[in-house]
């Protein structure tokens, strides 16, 4: 697809940091997925898994800055590479707060699984499908450059923030009615809003690659 | 200040200036070139390079005897001058920088803006008369005395030409210094070195000076370097200032042979010069 | 190359400790074979050095004893003379072998005045002459010119003086002598008969024989200025005769004059051409039209018959005057030349 | 900004050598131009075009049209020398006159113009040296030979002899090139502060330096003018593909 | 303090971005206290304001990071310029996204607005002024190069947390007494979480300068 | 990874100067260690030292240890012959030997020590060659004069020549510095590939240079080791301030 470096070792430390972003994107995924099995199937122990995932994420993020910072320092990378390093850098942190979203996502889903369910989830699989595919969506246009679907990712964004939507309404409804529920309720809407913010920073990574691919700066422009 | 006009005008001016020199500087070298190909041509046959001369008065004749003793004492005073000028540039250029060195370089520029004649006054004292007579090993020695700064000075030159950093290179190969020295400082020189030794015995083949009083010339054959020896520069000499018309005539067919040899002498140091800067 | 001892000794000891340490089996006999191989080499090696030193410096300083042996030899043969004329010998006009009195100012007097001459036509033309052909004419006249220059720079004297006898001296005795007589006569320099050989035709004839050389080298030294000089220059706006005041002569400056007394140092010295042309005669004149004598004319024309043992030591005093007076001149080049690049490139290092 | 040199469809021939292929750009007023390519590319070839620098090189041919404050440079009757007086150069290596003194060296230019007037050529001896940063170091032995400075020195001192005539542009080709680290950026940081005077073009095979320098760079490749633009914007996003790949180390 | 950098045109354009992350930084502080001058006040045309005002916050941040990526491009930085440079790309996200929150809350506090005051704000004002001062601390840190500060600034983030912690719990019982007060109060809990992300942020950005000063990378290691 | 050379309090003095001061370092093996440092601060002079190339120079005075495979090559009795068989050297300009053939380049070591069986010397161009990936490049004119080749390749023809003797570590003082960036960068790309066999101790003055191609750095300044550690940390997190200072551009 693209030229190689004159300098293997450069192309090779590139690739270094693409497989790394992946492989952090890769267990976001999974992290997205067990937090919410946890909720759904109410099952702690996955929970108090996910929660000690996020370590691995936080490494993760270190590793990739460390090797970021360390191209920068040797290589001097300009153009292509320089923004594909300083957007890497970027979403490098992004893909740790999702992390951190998880994390919140299933110390909910903790708190939730030792009282009674409030009602099935139907709405919030859904958009957590979306979410994750949004990340993994975001991270595939990053690593292949691919401007379209990038776009793609930040229209996609519009579809989760209405089930927010629809979903916050939904409970406020349920607590309205009894107030029994309102603990709960506010957990579950904690969710609903982890995982829009999930979907927002999957968006941010989107924008960003298109800076990388096209060099211009969508940022707050669409949103 | 001036104005442009006025610095054309000068820079006009110093161009035909210029050009006058040139032309004055080569108009009489033409006419040097024009009188040996017109005098030496017209007097050159075969005889020239087959027979020795005659005596007075008797036509023909030519100056094979010259040709020959120019070549032995030649052969002579470069068996004795390259070795020394060679190795002794290996030392300046190598293990100079001192003062000694200094002193060493010095006497060579003494020895070689020494007149020639005095070479030859020398080597009669040292060899002449010790051995009483004149001899063909005498003219080759004082040949050698011209011989041996040339090259000493042109060889030096070229080794110290050789950057640093092919000598460095060879040490860091592993090479012991003398090895380097011969087989990576001087073969690289070595087209140098060649042209500047091509220079000294084209310089020394025109030599008549020295020679008067050392091979001092021989009428007949001479191939005996204990004995009196015939030079071509000798014959051109002597011929010339002779009031003989044929002698004249010998004296121009001396010349252009003495000049053709020059020339390629010369040509083919500017060869191996050549070979040098385009390698 | 100095090492604190303690460093040497220390890994002596452990050298030691390893050769014992490897004895015994067959493949450490081995390896101990190959270290002393490679040992012999290396001393090999380093005596190699030693005496390549050692011969080169032999070599070498043989040159100091060649002059050394030729400044004593002649100065021991010139004793005789020393010894009865002393300074007479330089100050007196008489040179008669068979009274057996000697004095050697007419051999001087020409050859100063003929080299000096000469040198002071040769020298302007000459660097006209090589200006011309590496910053003007076109590339291609100067590779044509300019070996040709070189080649009469190489050309014998002898031949010089062979033109110089049969060619020219027979035209100036029927041309141009005849003319500066007519019209310049009342200037002392042109008075006289025209003789054709004649300080005159020395004069010409040394000219011509050192304007090749002082070109040459001139144009060598031109072609060495770095383009970046002259391309500094032009850049400043200068037009090409100020580029060469500029920045060309200058930098040519030393090896110009070098080539200037180098020439003049061949003119002193120069013996066939000229005594083959300035017609040997031990006058001192201020005329250029009459003969003159210089001091390698009168060595090439007596030494061979010397009549008596005192005139051949008369001569070897000519010799070694000669010798000293180039030495001098040498000398002072190579002073003026040190003392200017010094100038030059001091501050490089 | 107005643009201070012009070129048209620039060809520029060596024999049969097509060193120089139909460029056409403009060079800002008071701005640094950077002119980057690979070796051979015709960077220097192109910049000694822009004052006539090739007049000298008999097989080279220019064809185009070079305006220098919209005037051809290479129109009938239009005098070479009185164009690289206005547009001056620097070299690569560092070329004072080594026969002179650090003084006659800056006034060398200037006296072309007939005699100098001792105050007058002591004012521009002052004026130049320290705008090139030189002064202080050299105030004290403005008599001594130049070649007594260092490498870094005597570049400066180059840049002041090519100022004190009084140039409009100024062409510099690798000024740093053959200059240590600490050298190079005493030169990069004087270009920085000569660009409110003069309108500099600079050619350099250190894409740092460019970067570093220039306000504007050009990317010329087998001579031909690839892309041209802001610095900042070839820097970090160019528009072609060719240029990405040169600044990315992306070749062969 | 420092030495300068042997070219003044780099030490300038330094400072340049030093700077720019300052004014960020002070835009953002007022945009915290006018988002909760806006809700104490019930000031519905400040939190228009405040709404609108984030739009120049993202500004700042493209601005910031093309400055970011010149400097990366032209300067080649290595070392402590190079930390700092990446660490602003971040510190800019990071001050990016308290501006979103500080329009989050100003969009609550224009809804709450709406409707009857639910109570006086006592906490919640002490809670704003505790994250604006980390994020003061956090930026003065930074542009000082001031690890010791950071290290204050990270310590502080606890007190912020107990607060929301205090705050949710009160709101809860709010609910459970009245439910109709649980719309208002969901609004409350959502304008408290984001006053602790913004001290989150705050704390990220104190991290990264203790890596910027020390060249040691603390992040999740206190926490 | 076991260190392959190791210096233990080296100072060296040229006479009255003291170049390098008490410096005490180890050189891993198959690694890459770049010495860098502003001009004149002992680079040359410490890398030197390595292969004793100042046994040359009369003035020049090397004390304290240093240690090649842990024995001291400055001890009584070793031969300096030796010792720069074992650590070779390349240069800052190529020096190819202009008198010979490429073939003849790369056997130089052997052949100018004495014969060398014809077979032998064919393998050994053939696979010092091609570890420097110039074979392709030169298969077909191996008999041709090595000045035809361009300064890359001939540095490249120059490291064939360094490893062709077989050493154990090479020095290289600065030996892209007289080459165009793209040789340069093949150069780069070579030491990286050679550092699996050789250990590799590099002198450069362009730090991004040292960046690229080292696994460690030392920093050397006025003939101090300030600083000396992978290279990584020395430019993203060095601990002393001199270096800091050094390596952002910070000095005078
Ligand atoms: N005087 C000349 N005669 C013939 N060809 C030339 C001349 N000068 C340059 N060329 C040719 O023109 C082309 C461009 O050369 P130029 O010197 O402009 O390249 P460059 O980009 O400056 O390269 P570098 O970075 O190596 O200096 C080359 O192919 C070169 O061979
Ligand atoms: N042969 C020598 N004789 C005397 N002094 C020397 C010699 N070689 C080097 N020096 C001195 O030793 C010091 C260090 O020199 P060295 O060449 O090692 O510096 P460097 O760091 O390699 O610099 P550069 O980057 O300019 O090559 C300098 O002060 C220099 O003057
Ligand atoms: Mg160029
Ligand atoms: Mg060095
Ligand atoms: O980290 P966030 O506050 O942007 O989710």
């Amino acid at each position: 697809m693209e030229r190689e470096h004159f300098s293997k070792q450069f192309d090779t430390e590139l690739n270094d940091i693409r497989e790394k972003l992946l492989e952090m994107g890769g267990k976001v995924e999974v992290m997205i997925a067990n937090a919410m099995k946890s909720l759904v199937e109410r099952d702690t122990e996955l929970a108090e898994k996910t929660i000690a995932f996020d370590h691995e994420i936080n490494n993760l993020e270190m590793v990739i800055d460390e090797k970021c910072l360390e191209v920068l320092a040797r290589r001097q990378p300009a153009a292509r590479d320089l923004r594909f390093i300083t957007l890497a850098l970027k979403i490098v942190t992004d893909l740790e707060r999702i992390g951190d979203q998880c994390a919140n996502i299933a110390k909910r889903s903790r708190e939730l699984n030792q009282e009674p369910s409030l009602k099935p989830y139907i709405d919030l699989p859904r958009m957590a499908q979306a979410a994750s595919d949004m990340v993994k969506e975001a991270l595939d246009a990053f690593v292949r450059g691919d401007d379209a679907l990038a776009i793609k990712v930040c229209e996609d964004d519009q579809f989760v923030d209405e089930l927010n939507e629809q979903i916050q309404r939904e409970l406020l409804t349920f607590m309205m009615g009894d107030p029994s529920t309102i603990s709960r309720a506010i957990k579950i809407n904690h969710v609903s809003k982890c995982l829009e913010r999930i979907a927002d920073h999957a968006t941010n990574v989107a924008e960003m690659v298109i800076f990388m691919v096209k060099g211009k700066d969508i940022r707050h422009t669409i949103a | 200040m001036h104005g442009m006009a006025y610095r054309k005008a000068k820079n006009h001016l110093m161009n035909l200036v210029m050009l006058a020199c040139t032309l004055a500087v080569l108009i009489p070298l033409g006419l040097i070139f024009f009188h040996i190909l017109k005098m030496g041509v017209s007097s050159l046959s075969l005889d020239f390079f087959t027979q020795i001369p005659k005596p007075t008065g008797e036509a023909g004749g030519g100056m094979a005897n010259g040709m020959l003793g120019s070549l032995i004492m030649i052969g002579g005073a470069s068996l004795i001058g390259l070795p020394i000028g060679i190795l002794g540039a290996i030392y300046l250029a190598e293990f100079g920088g001192s003062k000694v060195s200094t002193v060493i370089r010095f006497g060579a520029d003494v020895l070689s803006g020494t007149p020639s004649i005095i070479t030859g006054m020398v080597a009669y004292t040292l060899l002449v008369v010790p051995m009483k007579g004149f001899s063909g090993l005498a003219g080759s020695v004082a040949l050698a005395l011209i011989m041996i700064p040339i090259v000493l000075r042109t060889t030096e030159e070229q080794l110290k030409m050789v950057p640093g950093s092919l000598r460095e290179a060879s040490l860091a190969l592993g090479v012991p210094f003398w090895r380097t020295s011969l087989k990576v400082t001087l073969r690289s020189a070595m087209s140098g070195v060649l042209t500047g030794i091509l220079l000294a015995v084209a310089r020394v083949s025109g030599e008549t000076a020295p020679l008067l009083f050392t091979a001092l010339g021989n009428q007949f054959w001479s191939r005996d370097i204990s004995q009196p020896m015939a030079a071509l520069p000798l014959q051109i000499f002597s011929f010339a200032i002779a009031p003989y018309e044929d002698w004249h005539k010998l004296a121009w067919a001396g010349a252009l042979v003495l000049v053709t040899v020059m020339f390629v002498l010369s040509l083919t140091a500017r060869f191996f010069g050549r070979s040098r800067h385009s390698g | 190359m100095l090492t604190d001892s303690t460093g040497a000794q220390h890994s002596r000891q452990r050298d030691l400790a390893s050769e014992t340490a490897l004895r015994g089996t067959p493949e450490t006999e081995n390896i101990l074979q190959t270290v002393t191989k490679r040992e012999k080499e290396q001393a090999k090696g380093m005596k190699g050095d030693l005496v390549f030193r050692y011969l080169t410096t032999c070599f070498a300083f043989s040159i100091l004893a060649i002059l050394a042996l030729m400044l004593y030899e002649m100065t021991g043969e010139s004793m005789p003379s020393i010894r009865a004329f002393g300074w007479k010998f330089v100050s007196s006009s008489d040179w008669d072998a068979v009274q057996g009195v000697f004095g050697a100012l007419p051999y001087l007097y020409g050859s100063v005045v003929s080299s000096v001459l000469a040198l002071l036509l040769a020298t302007p033309l000459s660097i006209g002459a090589a200006l011309f052909i590496t910053e003007i004419a076109p590339a291609r006249w100067g590779t044509i010119i300019a070996p040709l220059v070189e080649l009469l720079a190489a050309i014998p004297s002898v031949i010089y003086g062979l033109w110089g006898v049969l060619v020219m001296a027979p035209w100036l005795q029927s041309t141009v002598q005849p003319f500066l007589i007519e019209h310049f006569g009342f200037i002392p320099l042109f008075q006289g008969a025209p003789y054709g050989v004649s300080m005159l035709a020395a004069i010409f004839i040394l000219m011509i024989m050192v304007v090749p050389i002082i070109t040459s080298i001139t144009r060598e030294v031109l072609l060495a200025v770095p383009l970046s000089q002259k391309e500094a220059a032009i850049a400043l706006g200068a037009t090409r005769w100020e580029t060469i005041k500029m920045a060309i002569l200058p930098y040519g400056k030393s090896g110009i004059l070098g080539a200037a007394i180098l020439g003049l140092g061949r003119a002193i010295g120069e013996t066939m051409a000229v005594t083959m042309v300035i017609g040997n005669a031990p006058n001192i004149s201020l005329s250029l039209l009459s003969p003159a004598y210089t001091m390698p004319s009168v060595i090439a024309n007596e030494f061979a018959e010397t009549t008596s043992k005192l005139h051949g030591s008369a001569l070897m005093e000519i010799g070694l005057i000669l010798m000293v007076v180039t030495l001098i001149v040498n000398g002072l080049a190579r002073l003026l030349i040190w003392s200017v690049s010094k100038s030059a490139n001091g501050g490089a290092a | 900004m107005s643009n201070k040199v012009h070129l048209e469809e620039v060809n520029i021939h060596f024999g049969k050598t097509h060193a120089v292929r139909d460029v056409s750009m403009s060079f800002p007023e008071n701005s640094v131009t950077a002119i980057i390519g690979p070796s051979g590319c015709g960077k220097s070839t192109l910049l000694r075009s822009m004052n006539r620098m090739h007049d000298l090189v008999p097989s080279a041919r220019v064809t185009g049209k070079i305006l220098v404050d919209n005037g051809d440079i290479y129109g009938r009757g239009v005098d070479p020398v009185s164009i690289r007086r206005r547009v001056g150069m620097v070299f690569q290596k560092p070329n004072p006159f080594p026969a002179m003194s650090i003084y006659d060296n800056v006034v060398a230019g200037y006296k072309l113009n007939g005699r100098l007037p001792r105050e007058e050529a002591n004012e521009i001896v002052e004026s130049c040296l320290k705008r090139v940063a030189l002064w202080d170091e050299v105030k004290d032995r403005l008599k001594t030979n130049a070649m007594t400075l260092s490498g870094g020195q005597q570049q400066r001192l180059c840049i002041a002899r090519t100022i004190a005539v009084k140039p409009e542009v100024i062409l510099m080709d690798e000024p740093a090139s053959a200059l240590d680290p600490i050298s190079t950026l005493k030169i990069e940081e004087l270009i920085e502060e000569l660009k409110t005077r003069y309108t500099i073009i600079i050619v350099t095979h250190n894409m740092q330096q460019a970067a570093r320098v220039s306000d504007y760079t050009a990317f010329l490749y087998m001579g031909d003018l690839v892309e041209c633009g802001e610095t900042k914007k070839i820097f970090t996003t160019p528009e072609q593909k060719r240029t990405e790949d040169y600044i990315t180390g992306r070749f062969g």
